[in-house]
């Protein structure tokens, strides 16, 4: 039996490799992030991004993309810290009406023939007034059980680390395992297939959407566990930040290769590059321009994935 | 500088980190240049071992909360704050502090309790524009307000206190109201799009950075200038110097000093020196009126804002006087 | 009655007519007597929109996944190192703008280079380049706002017949656009790359060649709006293209160019763009705040993606 | 007597003007091998569509066990048993091969079922090639194709949950070699001996008539013979599926270009490829063993893709033409003129006049049947797309013209008439490198280089290019 390192783990090699490599040049650079504490303050803010990244993988898995992820995450973070924690009842409503909303355009998108980007960019404007008038201006307070929860101290590693292996190993039985996970990748390959073999596409979708929604929510609840309040605009990076994600952890746009460890390292590798920078003390003129160097070399890697991977198919 | 020599034993070891979260307009930019200038100099004289100056690559309180988190990590003594948000960096703020990190927040001053805070009275500064017009033309008429970026703390704040002036002052009435986002090109697009179908205005109040923006609008659109409150830009300024020169233009100019970062810088100080120091600061705003317009003309470098910059004195001073 | 039928199935009606009932919206509200001030002011905010929207069409047109995110950063760049260079001087007003659209080309030139080399996805590669080019602008400039050239303050600012002059130049730039698209080589292979790439590259068209023009193109004319919005308003600042970010893509896309490529609309641009401009003046109008004007600005992009879209198989 | 597990009456299925189903009958039994064999377009895919559930006919009935099926789907029909193995590939490449399984059985479902699918695969991939070597948690898209065709063969042939009952093969052999094609053939008398049913459509006669108990030929939309296999020869298939005799009337003269210069050149491993001036050289072998590849690395080598070139050096007809030959959004005319632009304008700027006449002439020379030039190209019948892509190559200058498999869907008429422009061309001087898949097309070049697994196993000329050389080369790799 002819079996060599499957694309699959190559695909996640190199994302893991830049992730190491990171992660040693900041240990080497600070030597106290080796630490408990210090693993936590690295990647403690990597919990949301995490999540809005699995969340537009599962968009992306079906062909679409979602301009609105950062505005939805920010609206959400602006419920839990309104209503979630004042009026529990009325906040899970209005949460689970926002995941009905995402699900309803999956399949208004399906039906309908429409781009996802442009849908998503109204719905960003439609989030963010949303989120405005909740919260015109910061403020709101995160439910105690949320800030116990984003706060707990696990033995043996801290939460950040904790939290990204649940992410990560929920989402990889969801999507790569579960039957739904499945058919939802079938999807983004094949969709003729999968209406042959008599599913319905349009339930797929409008659930890899609902999905999607399930875990923006999340992103924007863990969020304000964190910064224990919210305000309108304060995740509206996390659009960009999640499509990188993803892209970093070895997804592609189009065809249903996805993959959820990977999309988990890719959002503690952005999360990490900035920590770097800023321990290597750049100027702050230079300091913006030096995310975009690190995005384009960790990126530019993937060149190197791809041609092993191809070596690795003509042989 | 005359510094007590007291304080030279006592924090030459120390650290300070700036954390900032935007650097994309004049004020800003400003504020790190006064940063740099008056910490470069306090660490050559060996007051502080460092004062470095961060910046976010966006606005955004996620990104300082990280970087702030960061800052504890490299061991910071002290961080001196300007925040994306009020709250939103309570969680980073709180991990500082329990990491025995002194944090001084100003401008965008922090609610966490554990965190010093040199504040300006935004609601005053609004308040205060509204008091001046009503000086300016007693019998009062409509106002266009100038916001700055919708869901952002010092937006509500200064626009609640000029409501609150014109609750004061019941001759005026706001007959408009935009958000300029507290850019220059931004606020001279909504002012042009609402314009038209406004009456006619008596005075402008604006946020800061907005004004001359208005000023241009109002200008193209043939309109009779009405006072428009500046925010203390160059531009704005120069274009009010004009005025007064060619028509006799009468108006203010409020804004906070770029400056106050080094007032925080030295409250740091001061408090790693083991001063009592009060929680909460106030530091007066920066107000230009029609007699001193000049001389702060000829202070402020073409382009960038009025400054103020403080020294080691300045800032007992005003520790001082909050006892 | 063919015409009638013709004309309602052109792509780029649906955001003329938004635009017109917006306009008449607004105006009701003074029963007409703000006419002629807001159409000057849209034509003149409009203009700005209009020239970044034509270069973020071509390189849309380009086909899935082609977008430049660095538009915003570029206008910054070139504003700031132009008016810096300028230094108020009527005599560098040539040398100003020979710079900004040397500025815009280098950006489009690594660019593309990110993305072919690279093989880094457009959405990803403009991102990196806008925020070094952002740099770039803090670097030069700190956040000083230098006075244009008294020439260009005037021109910029002033009508020529009751017409602004910026609306002028983008009116220049959307006859030449639409000259390329229509009635040359080079904007038949552009729209035949965006409909099928291989189906372009087996019919012999350079596609590396045309795709580089595209996105050297489309930075060039970021880099001339950043120019002239500079003179306009004043002054450069380092925030001054931001919000021009998703405005190049919301003209586009309403104006009726398909987000699949292939198919690129000059006066829908013109349309939308006045759209844009208007629908925020008439929620200020009515004094709406803003949470509601942003949703009205959401819903009414979805509703007009709903009349116009969803025409193409296959579009993403 | 048994009912017939899926009986069609009468059905009748159109697209637009075309009739692709024009009262089409046909019963399956239990326990029977049905041949289905007919011309291209002849309507074979869209009655086995009609039968598995994917497309319902505009007029006829369908019953089940002797029952009327009103509603009857996908779901109804793959409730029955009904399964089918498609004629283009229809597995998710993304997907390992257990979860396409998953996929095809909908009943898999619940806890662990990854277990099952892997069982239910692989029993039915080792019953029916023992010895595959395909792990099934392996990538489709890293798959070969004979080894995707096989899995999507086992997978149709596997039990997961509903027994199959009525398998339907579209051409499964075309990409499989000689020993697995027998494989899977001796799987299908296998099934059919107990109690299952087949449909087997091929356009290798052979295959047929060994296999099928009966044979069903199709033309133009209707059934127009049937009669038990043994009653049947190749020609007599032949001969009932209209097609024209082929014979030497068609073969062009041997011409003797051996003083003529080498035009194009491309080598790699296994035998090189040389084409001269004016000569026609065939691409043969089984399909997709190649001869694509091929075209596009010698359109890529000579290509430009950054500078636009003053003479084009080689043009390109496409075969896959959704793929790499149509512009959806265009108009006959510019679909056409796309690549002759340089010689249309002046300038950089498009002379509309001179572009409007150069499509006139080309739409009389090779009638293309359309009333304006003007209609979008989506308006055409595919095999009048398929002219058009001619037109679009043939109107250029370039002097070797590559072709991939370019008449699939073109009319027979037609066909005559462009290989009677192509002879002409190449008479004066243009060179063809010609990818076919019909033996007719491959017998009328010059020179012909048979394929194998991505290389030339075997290069003949002359009177050497017959059938059955080729087919021995395609299959053994050595050349008569
Ligand atoms: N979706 C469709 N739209 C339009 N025409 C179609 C469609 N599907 C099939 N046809 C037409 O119906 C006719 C029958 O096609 P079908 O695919 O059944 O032929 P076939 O016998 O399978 O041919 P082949 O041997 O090439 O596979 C053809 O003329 C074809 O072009
Ligand atoms: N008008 C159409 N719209 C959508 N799909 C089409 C259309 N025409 C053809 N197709 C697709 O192309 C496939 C192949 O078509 P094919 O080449 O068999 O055309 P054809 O009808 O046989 O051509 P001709 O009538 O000229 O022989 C069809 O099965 C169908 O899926
Ligand atoms: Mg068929
Ligand atoms: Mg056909």
């Amino acid at each position: 039996m002819r079996r060599t390192v499957s694309a699959d783990a190559i695909r996640l090699a190199i994302p893991a490799l830049s992730l190491a490599i990171l992660l040693g040049a900041v240990f080497w650079l600070q030597p106290r992030a080796m630490s408990y504490i210090g693993l936590n303050l690295l990647f403690n803010l990597a919990v949301p991004i995490a999540l809005a990244t699995i969340a537009q993988m599962l968009i992306m898995s079906v062909n679409d993309l979602d301009l609105a992820m950062g505005t939805f995450v920010s609206f959400v973070a602006c419920v839990t810290a309104t209503f979630l924690s004042e009026e529990p009842f009325f906040g899970v409503l209005i949460l689970a009406g926002a995941v009905a909303v995402y699900a309803m355009l999956g399949v208004v998108i399906h039906l309908r023939n429409l781009p996802s980007i442009v849908v998503s960019l109204g719905m960003s404007f439609v989030w963010a007034g949303l989120a405005v008038l909740l919260l015109p201006a910061p403020g709101g307070q995160a439910p105690e059980w949320v800030r116990t929860v984003m706060t707990m101290k696990p033995p043996v590693a801290p939460m950040a680390i904790v939290a990204s292996v649940v992410i990560a190993v929920v989402a990889h039985f969801i999507v790569m395992r579960s039957s739904l996970g499945v058919l939802i990748r079938g999807v983004g390959g094949n969709q003729r297939s999968v209406e042959r073999a008599g599913w319905s596409v349009l339930a797929a979708r409008a659930a890899a959407y609902a999905l999607a929604g399930v875990f923006a929510v999340l992103a924007g609840i863990s969020l304000v566990g964190l910064t224990t309040s919210a305000d309108a605009n304060i995740a509206l990076r996390y659009t960009l930040l999640s499509i990188a994600g993803v892209i970093l952890g070895g997804g592609e746009f189009i065809g249903g290769r996805i993959s959820p460890i990977g999309a988990v390292i890719g959002a503690l590798t952005l999360t990490l590059a900035g920590s770097f920078l800023s321990f290597l003390r750049i100027s702050p003129d230079w300091q913006i321009g030096a995310q975009g160097a690190i995005l384009i070399i960790v990126l530019a890697l993937r060149l190197l994935l791809n041609r092993l991977e191809n070596r690795d198919k003509r042989r | 500088a005359a510094m007590p020599v007291s304080a030279l034993a006592d924090t030459s070891d120390k650290k300070i980190a700036l954390s900032n979260n935007y650097a994309g307009n004049s004020w800003r930019q400003a504020m790190l240049t006064s940063w740099d200038k008056v910490t470069g100099e306090a660490v050559k004289a060996g007051v502080v071992a460092a004062a470095d100056a961060f910046t976010t690559a966006e606005n955004q309180a996620t990104e300082q909360a990280a970087q702030i988190q960061n800052m504890i990590l490299q061991g910071y003594d002290a961080i001196v704050l300007n925040a994306a948000s009020p709250t939103a960096l309570n969680g980073a703020v709180k991990e500082a502090c329990d990491a025995g990190i002194i944090v001084v927040s100003f401008d965008g001053v922090v609610s966490e309790p554990c965190a010093w805070r040199i504040a300006v009275d935004f609601k005053e500064m609004g308040r205060s524009q509204v008091e001046y017009l009503s000086k300016k033309l007693p019998e009062g008429g409509n106002l266009l307000e100038i916001r700055g970026l919708a869901g952002v703390f010092v937006d509500d704040e200064i626009s609640a206190g000029i409501h609150e002036g014109v609750k004061q002052f019941p001759q005026f009435k706001i007959v408009g109201s935009v958000h300029g986002d507290w850019a220059q090109d931004v606020a001279q697009k909504a002012v042009a799009g609402i314009l038209p179908s406004l009456p006619e205005i008596a005075g402008v109040v604006t946020q800061g950075g907005d004004g001359y923006g208005a000023a241009q609008a109002i200008a193209a659109a043939k309109r009779p200038m009405p006072v428009i409150v500046m925010g203390n830009r160059e531009d704005e300024l120069k274009w009010w110097k004009e005025q007064k020169d060619a028509k006799n233009y009468e108006t203010m100019s409020v804004s906070i000093a770029p400056g106050v970062s080094t007032l925080a810088f030295w409250v740091a100080q001061q408090i790693l020196d083991g001063k009592e120091v009060k929680k909460d600061l106030v530091v007066p705003f920066l107000r230009i009126d029609q007699d001193n317009l000049e001389q702060n003309l000829a202070k402020t470098q073409a382009g960038g804002v009025a400054n103020v910059e403080y020294t080691q004195a300045d800032a007992i001073k005003v520790i001082e006087g909050a006892k | 009655m063919r015409m009638v039928d013709r004309i309602s199935r052109a792509p780029w009606i649906w955001s003329w007519f938004a635009a017109f009932l917006v306009w008449f919206a607004t105006i009701m509200v003074t029963g007409g007597a703000s006419t002629l001030g807001l159409s000057q002011a849209a034509l003149t905010f409009a203009a700005f929109s209009i020239i970044v929207g034509i270069g973020q069409m071509f390189v849309i047109t380009l086909g899935p996944g082609n977008i430049d995110l660095s538009v915003p950063a570029t206008m910054t760049l070139a504003g700031t190192v132009a008016l810096k260079l300028m230094d108020v001087d009527n005599a560098m007003i040539l040398p100003g703008l020979i710079t900004a659209i040397l500025i815009g080309i280098a950006v489009g030139i690594t660019n593309y280079a990110l993305i072919k080399a690279l093989r880094i996805p457009p959405i990803i590669a403009t991102l990196s380049m806008s925020f070094i080019v952002q740099s770039a602008a803090i670097w030069t400039n700190r956040g000083l706002r230098i006075k244009p050239p008294s020439f260009l303050a005037d021109f910029t600012t002033s009508t020529t017949l009751g017409v602004p002059n910026v609306s002028l130049v983008a009116l220049v730039i959307s006859v030449i656009a639409w000259f390329l698209l229509e009635k040359t080589i080079y904007g038949r292979w552009i729209s035949a790359i965006g409909q099928s790439t291989p189906a372009a590259r087996m019919a012999g068209i350079p596609v590396d060649g045309i795709r580089f023009i595209t996105y050297v193109f489309c930075a060039v004319l970021a880099s001339l709006a950043g120019y002239l919005l500079a003179c306009f308003s004043g002054g450069a600042a380092l925030n001054m293209g931001t919000e021009y970010l998703l405005m190049s893509i919301a003209v586009v896309v309403l104006g009726g160019t398909a987000v699949a490529g292939g198919d690129s609309n000059v006066p829908g641009i013109w349309g939308a763009s006045l759209f844009m401009f208007l629908v925020v003046s008439m929620l200020n109008t009515y004094g709406l705040g803003a949470g509601f004007r942003l949703i009205m600005t959401g819903l009414i992009i979805i509703s007009v993606i709903m009349l116009a879209g969803g025409r193409q198989p296959g579009a993403r | 007597m048994p009912k017939a597990i899926i009986d069609v009456a009468d059905v009748k299925v159109s697209f637009g003007a075309v009739k692709a189903l024009d009262g089409v009958s046909l019963a399956i039994m239990p326990g029977e091998c049905v041949g289905l064999v007919g011309h291209n377009g002849a309507g074979k895919s869209t009655i086995v569509s009609v039968i598995n559930g994917g497309l319902s006919p505009h007029q006829g009935t369908i019953l089940g066990e002797g029952e009327l099926i009103a509603r009857f789907g996908i779901n109804a029909a793959r409730a029955r048993g009904v399964r089918c193995v498609f004629q283009e590939l229809s597995l998710c490449p993304n997907l390992t091969v257990l979860e396409n399984t998953r996929i095809l059985h909908r009943h898999l479902g619940g806890l662990g079922w990854r277990k099952r699918a892997k069982q239910v695969i692989e029993r039915s991939l080792d019953t029916m090639f023992p010895g595959h070597g395909i792990a099934s948690d392996r990538i489709v898209g890293d798959l070969s194709i004979a080894e995707r065709q096989m899995v999507e063969i086992a997978m149709a042939f596997s039990d997961g949950g509903i027994p199959p009952r009525l398998i339907i093969l579209d051409e499964p052999t075309s990409s499989l070699d000689a020993s697995l094609a027998e494989q899977m053939l001796a799987h299908v008398l296998r099934f059919v001996a107990s109690g299952g049913s087949v449909i087997l459509i091929s356009h290798i006669l052979h295959e047929i008539i060994t296999t099928a108990s009966r044979i069903v030929v199709m033309k133009d939309g209707r059934i127009v013979a049937e009669r038990p296999a043994e009653a049947w020869t190749e020609n007599g298939l032949v001969e009932a599926m209209g097609s024209v005799v082929k014979g030497e009337a068609h073969r062009r003269a041997i011409r003797d270009l051996a003083e003529a210069p080498v035009v194009v050149e491309q080598i790699g491993h296994g035998i090189p490829f040389r084409a001269k001036r004016g000569e026609i050289v065939g691409l043969a072998g089984l399909a997709g063993h190649g001869q694509t590849d091929m075209l596009m690395k010698l359109h890529a080598s000579s290509g430009a893709d950054w500078l636009p070139r003053r003479d084009p050096a080689v043009t390109f007809v496409a075969g896959d033409r959704r793929l790499n030959g149509v512009f959806e959004l265009w108009s006959i005319l510019k679909n056409f003129s796309v690549a002759s632009l340089g010689d249309l304008a002046s300038r950089g700027v498009v002379n509309a006049d001179a572009e409007v006449q150069r499509a006139g002439e080309w739409k009389q020379r090779i009638e293309i049947r359309t009333p304006n030039m003007a209609n979008r190209m989506l308006s055409l019948s595919g095999g009048n797309q398929q002219k058009v892509l001619f037109a679009r190559a043939l109107a250029t200058r370039a002097p070797v013209v590559l072709m991939d498999d370019p008449m699939r869907g073109v009319d027979v008429g037609t066909k005559q008439e462009v290989y009677e422009i192509i002879r002409q061309e190449a008479a004066h001087g243009r060179t063809f490198v010609w990818y076919s898949t019909e033996m007719e097309e491959v017998c009328l070049c010059d020179r012909v280089y048979v394929f194998r697994e991505g290389a030339i196993v075997a290069e003949l000329a002359g009177d050497a290019v017959t059938e059955e050389n080729i087919l021995a080369s395609s299959f053994t790799g050595v050349a008569a």
